[in-house]
């Protein structure tokens, strides 16, 4: 009893259990950890996001594993509720002792794990789209913050229709943080916000809102919608013969296939950003995209950039274990911030050392007939909102989730 | 100056949306008085109980206790100036034991030696005693009625209420709850409400009669039973127990 | 041996309290003991609406809204003061006034039955959309962002008062946590036994009848309402120190309805049924996260039907009864 | 001008929905007494069949105002035959019970249904006033939930088999002496209730879209609604879905929608207050 709570007292004693629990034969599987969302409210998401981390583990030890490994992953489901990632961070990280955690989805997920791994010294990979902002040196990104997103649309937004931007927003720490950039991006470009909506989760009654759009009469509609009761904003917006009106983007639209579940009429013309779309024409793309239906079958929805980017985590994982040629974690985030890179379905993906987030393609779409339709590419897409405040290189003991100076 | 009556009702009114169960009743009740208050169905006996004990509010009218006004005062405040009541429907703590219904009753008598020694007498009265650990719910209807009588007992209140105690009784049981009820009038004031002609005449009573929730007559039994209003009223309408 | 069969409910939960404060913390590993923390902590919590439902016949739909406003307070204050001694009383302190204040509101009135349901509920999610609203640097109180439905991350454990780097985690928490509850779960059972505890079961079991027997309905309940806000209110401080995190989720529908289903799986009108009801769903939840063999909401749905079908008044009592039934039946065997 | 107008119509759409929302919950309430807190995934089932029916190319109206009741109301009798039956009116078992339910069916949809069928888009065109412009299926939802509700006053206070449901809603002892089935009249009212949460379900897809979880958005709303209504279900589940959907409609519109659910929620907390039996436990006694 005393000798444990003398051993608990402090994390590095707590990091001495985990280094002897990974010492093992050179034969044994490497464990590793993966959280998703298998069941509840966010299901729609953590099935994909599952699929394409397994595809990544699996092509890996169909390779022949990692340093002549097999990777050995123990998968939960979290239930979209937060206290499981709770649970499971820490039994992944004390029980099974695995040499790295992926997934999570909402940010309040990352951000009740991110805290735990970083404590028992256990590697986790977030592959969301965020906020933005966490700068830790345990912790490693390859999501797209909205800065960089809401940029490019307002841009393209300013091309096609005009500057003037009318904002919905989840009401949410992602919404209003985007509300912020997309003012500051407006203001940049010399356009203006001229009306500016944040929506509690569960509101699917958009009456009053599509009517004072009606009255502000903006060139464009922006959203940054998150969850199920949101999406009756599209049918509502068509309803109203809205769509055929003014041009609507979302950085959200998209993540949970929402492209095949909605009818073509309703969401066709909605304008997107992010880094990968089913219908992208590289070559990487056309033998992997081929390769996810042979082992999934079709029925899966539509994958975009939510998804992808686990597969990129796990993958990016892998290259820098084997460049460092040990599962030990302080080996593999040097590794990584070796500034490593992979190829992928959506074009190569590379770690920025300063902010452990990913330099990496984004495609301007638009959604048409049950797909996303290509609209322009841009290459090597750099994270820098996190980037302003956060240098992992010069101070690595930082260990904070930044709010964007915006 | 004569001490003012232990209960007294001025124009005491309940409406309930249009109809008027009790209508302007003034009504008095001296100390120590043993009475009986009848009338055909839907008389108003029954919502009339309820307005002294507070479950009711009035519409309209007084209602004085011992000299003080407690029109409208909180149920449990009229309980605790000694006014207990004997609903007609017995209402028992169903999911605890005999004894420990009759204990909940007993907290005027003081302590904790002193509750369970009057809890055991109130058992010993209504013979309830082997009964004592049964859940109150599982009692067959009779034994719920002295259950209850025994609740009213173990508060020792100046006034008691008794609606029809005796409904539902064996004869032989109408008159033992007769000769109970002229016990406790020895001590207190008794009002009880009763179809039982019979049971009327064993407790020798002062007679109310209800009618269309005003009072009818009030006088002595036998005086009252021969009452001609009283006859066509209730020729009317004949009693049957059970409602009010 | 009679004296044992009369107290074997008390003897066995005298055991099993045992054996979780004594012996669990010896032989379970780290992360079982995380686990059961967990399990303890939300125990506590079914142990409130048990005896706030179950005993005082309230019908509490909102009893998330102490927990939720005790993580919260103690999440916040923390946050603020380093110290958690002063940030844990108020975390049960400010619940309870909150009981205090809407149980006067609601039992003044006479409220009672569904209508005292939805307004507990809609007390509960008036919570939720405000905290959920919070998103943003505006809202914050001293150090602690709000942080809208994400909630407030990073809430720094309880300490040994007066000494913050002498932190309760892991095992110490779970001991601690095992400790409150059996005194939550000793001190209700005491309280039960006294005359107020039989006035609390009276006004449940007949409201009238308690009134007419000169007992103050609306004060007992009010008692009990604001003993049950208490206890949620430290369930919910346990709840943010153990996961160093509080969100406003725990105001949700979801979450409500989930301490009901504890009460109701393991019996209403039994202290120990909460318990048992809430550790067996919780492990249950826990294990299909793990097992992943079928969907959870599916699997979990299928036995709660199952359940109502088979033992309608839950585990504890539906147990209770088929042991007297067997023993009546060995009894009665030649 | 066009403004107001727009803003009335709004305010109606709002109410008429919510009413739709809630009505069949209410005439399960009203009549059996039972809290379905399955409720929400009626309506999702309700989407999901109107949804799948017509994306195999049945004719729109028919999988809307035809099958998802149809489906709904036999999914209501299976419940109602094979779980609540057996509850006995026991309002605690059924809230676990219905509860259950709901997880079950939130299960089944997402392991069967999966999260990608595809949605129906709302018909018809729209109307202009002004600069503003309204779906003419905003009207359509209004209609559907006058309809619906003036019908069920008119069978309830008119026909025979309405009278034999409200005497044994009154008195179900009484009316089972009289001859009156009361098994076969639950198990009949549960079905109707549930088909008519399917058809609400149906209806407000196009606006809403499918998910499993969808019926959580509802869910909560309807059961404030219904039981704010008080004790004559189907008057009181109107009335307070026109004062709910009125004050939530125009705090959004006047404020910000998170002020709306909010107001929607004090309003309900200071109606219970001054009506501790909710709208109809004093007024509109006599009502339906």
């Amino acid at each position: 009893m005393l000798t444990r709570r003398t051993f608990i007292e402090g994390t590095a004693a707590t990091a001495a259990i985990s280094m002897l629990g990974r010492q093992t034969r050179a034969d044994d599987p490497i464990s590793v950890g993966a959280i998703y969302d298998l069941s509840g409210p966010l299901q729609g998401f953590g099935d994909n996001q599952w699929r394409c981390a397994k595809l990544a583990i699996d092509q890996v030890n169909e390779a022949g594993g990692l340093l002549g490994r097999q990777l050995e992953v123990k998968l939960y489901d979290a239930q979209s509720d937060m206290q499981f990632y709770n649970q499971f961070a820490n039994q992944l990280a004390l029980r099974d002792r695995v040499a790295v955690v992926q997934g999570g989805l909402t940010s309040s997920s990352r951000e009740v794990i991110r805290p735990i791994l970083h404590r028992l010294d256990t590697l986790y990979v977030y592959n969301t789209n965020y906020e933005g902002g966490v700068c830790d040196r345990n912790f490693f990104a390859t999501g797209a913050t909205p800065g960089i997103y809401v940029d490019l649309l307002l841009q393209a937004a300013a091309d096609r229709w005009g500057k003037r931007v009318y904002v919905l927003a989840a009401d949410y720490n992602y919404g209003q943080i985007s509300a912020q950039w997309i003012r500051k991006a407006a203001q940049s470009l010399g356009g203006e916000v001229v009306g500016e909506e944040f929506f509690p989760l569960d509101v699917n009654q958009f009456g009053a809102t599509i009517s004072r759009i009606q009255a502000a009469e903006p060139d464009v509609v922006l959203n940054v919608f998150v969850g199920p009761a949101h999406e009756a904003f599209y049918g509502q917006w068509a309803s109203a013969g809205m769509n055929q009106r003014i041009p609507m983007m979302s950085t959200t639209f998209g993540g949970t296939s929402e492209i095949v579940r909605m009818p073509p009429e309703v969401v066709n013309g909605i304008m997107v950003i992010g880094s990968y779309y089913e219908s992208l024409d590289n070559a990487f793309n056309q033998a992997w995209l081929p390769e996810f239906r042979r082992r999934y079958g079709t029925d899966y929805g539509y994958l975009t950039d939510v998804p992808i980017k686990d597969w990129y985590g796990w993958t990016l994982w892998a290259e820098a274990v084997r460049q460092a040629g040990t599962t030990e974690r302080d080996a593999v985030i040097e590794a990584l911030e070796t500034g490593i890179s992979v190829d992928g379905p959506g074009g190569p993906v590379s770690v920025d050392p300063a902010t452990h987030h990913c330099f990496m393609d984004t495609h301007l779409a638009e959604a048409r007939d049950g797909e996303f339709r290509i609209l322009q590419r841009y290459q090597g897409v750099a994270p820098t909102n996190p980037a302003a405040q956060c240098d992992l290189q010069a101070r690595p003991d930082t260990n904070t989730m930044f709010t964007p100076d915006i | 100056m004569t001490n003012p009556p232990l209960l007294e009702t001025i124009a005491l009114t309940k409406r309930f949306g249009g109809v008027t169960a009790i209508d302007r009743v003034d009504f008095r009740v001296e100390a120590g008085e043993l009475r009986c208050l009848i009338g055909p169905n839907g008389a108003g006996k029954s919502t009339f109980f309820r307005c002294l004990t507070g479950q009711l509010r009035p519409t309209a009218g007084r209602v004085r206790f011992g000299g003080e006004d407690i029109t409208g005062a909180a149920t449990h405040a009229i309980a605790r100036r000694g006014v207990a009541i004997k609903a007609q429907i017995p209402a028992l703590f169903n999911g605890l034991s005999v004894a420990e219904n009759v204990r909940l009753a007993t907290w005027k008598a003081g302590g904790r030696a002193a509750r369970t020694r009057k809890t055991d007498e109130i058992l010993a009265v209504t013979g309830l005693s082997p009964l004592a650990a049964r859940l109150a719910g599982s009692l067959p209807h009779g034994q719920r009625q002295w259950l209850e009588l025994g609740l009213v007992m173990a508060g020792n209140p100046a006034l008691m209420l008794l609606d029809e105690p005796t409904a539902g009784m064996t004869r032989q049981e109408v008159a033992q709850t007769a000769e109970l009820v002229r016990s406790l009038a020895k001590e207190r004031t008794v009002i009880v409400v009763e179809h039982d002609l019979q049971f009327i005449r064993m407790v020798a009573a002062t007679v109310t009669v209800f009618h269309q929730g005003q009072i009818l007559v009030e006088g002595p039994a036998d005086a009252v039973m021969a009452d001609q209003r009283v006859k066509e009223v209730y020729l009317g309408q004949p009693p049957t127990p059970g409602a009010c | 041996m009679n004296w044992v069969r009369e107290r074997a409910g008390l003897l066995a939960a005298v055991a099993v309290g045992g054996t979780l404060i004594v012996v669990v913390p010896v032989v379970a590993e780290i992360f079982a003991l995380f686990e059961l923390t967990l399990f303890l902590v939300l125990a506590i919590l079914a142990l409130s609406l048990a005896w706030v439902w179950g005993f005082g016949g309230i019908l509490c739909f909102g009893q998330s809204v102490f927990f939720g406003l005790g993580g919260y307070t103690y999440a916040i204050a923390v946050i603020n003061m380093g110290d958690s001694t002063v940030p844990l009383m108020l975390g049960i302190l400010l619940p309870a006034l909150l009981a205090g204040i809407l149980g006067y509101f609601l039992f003044w009135q006479r409220i009672s039955d569904v209508y005292l349901a939805v307004i507990t509920l809609a007390v509960s999610l008036i919570f939720y959309y405000l905290t959920g609203a919070s998103a943003g640097s505006e809202y914050r109180i001293g150090n602690a962002l709000l942080g809208g439905y994400n909630g407030i991350p990073s809430v720094p454990p309880i300490n040994v008062p007066g000494l913050p780097e002498h932190q309760v985690v892991y095992g110490d928490l779970y001991v601690l946590t095992a400790v409150m509850l059996a005194v939550i779960y000793g001190g209700l059972r005491g309280l039960l036994a006294t005359d107020f505890g039989r006035v609390v079961v009276a006004v449940r079991e007949n409201e009238e009848r308690a009134q007419l027997l000169g007992y103050d309905v609306r004060t007992t309940k009010l008692t009990v309402f604001v003993i049950g806000g208490a206890i949620a209110g430290l369930s919910g401080v346990l709840f943010a120190a153990w996961g160093s995190y509080v969100s406003p989720n725990v105001f949700s529908m979801t979450f409500t309805a989930q301490i009901i289903v504890w009460v109701l799986v393991g019996g209403l009108g039994t202290l120990s049924g909460a318990v048992v009801g809430c550790v067996l769903v919780q492990a249950a939840m826990t294990w299909l996260g793990e097992a992943k063999l079928a969907d959870t909401n599916l699997v979990l749905g299928a036995a709660f039907v199952v359940l109502v079908l088979f033992a309608r008044r839950g585990l504890v009592p539906g147990t209770r009864s088929l042991l007297a039934d067997l023993r009546g039946r060995v009894r009665s065997a030649p | 001008m066009d403004h107001a107008l727009v803003v009335g119509l709004h305010l109606l759409h709002a109410m008429a929905s919510l009413a739709l929302v809630s009505v069949g919950l209410a005439v399960i309430f009203g009549m059996l007494r039972v809290i379905n807190f399955a409720h929400g995934e009626f309506l999702m089932v309700g989407g999901y069949a109107f949804v799948l029916s017509a994306g195999a190319g049945l004719n729109l109206w028919v999988a809307m105002l035809v099958v998802a009741p149809a489906a709904v109301g036999a999914l209501g009798f299976l419940v109602e035959r094979f779980v609540i039956r057996h509850l006995h009116g026991d309002i605690i078992a059924t809230i676990l019970a219905t509860w259950g339910l709901s997880l079950f069916l939130i299960g089944l949809a997402a392991t069967v249904l999966g999260y990608h069928q595809q949605g129906v888009a709302p018909p018809f065109g729209t109307v202009q006033f002004g600069s503003y412009s309204i779906g003419i299926y905003t009207f359509f939802v209004m209609i559907v939930a006058i309809v619906t509700i003036v019908s069920l006053f008119v069978w309830l206070r008119w026909s025979r088999s309405g009278l034999l449901v409200r005497g044994a809603m009154q008195d179900p002892e009484l009316a089972a002496a009289l001859g009156a089935d009361t098994r076969r009249l639950r198990t009949a009212m549960f079905v109707l209730g549930s088909a008519l949460s399917g058809l609400a379900g149906a209806v407000l897809a196009p606006l809403a879209g499918v998910l499993p979880e969808i019926g959580a958005t509802y869910v909560v709303k309807a059961f404030i609604t219904v039981i704010s209504g008080g004790a004559t279900a189907l008057t009181g589940t109107t009335l307070a879905a026109a004062l709910f959907g009125f004050t939530s409609q125009a705090a959004a519109f006047l404020s910000r929608p998170v002020v709306g659910e909010v107001a929607l929620l004090i309003v309900a907390i200071v109606l219970l207050r001054l009506l501790p039996t909710g709208i109809t436990g004093r007024y509109f006694r006599k009502a339906l």
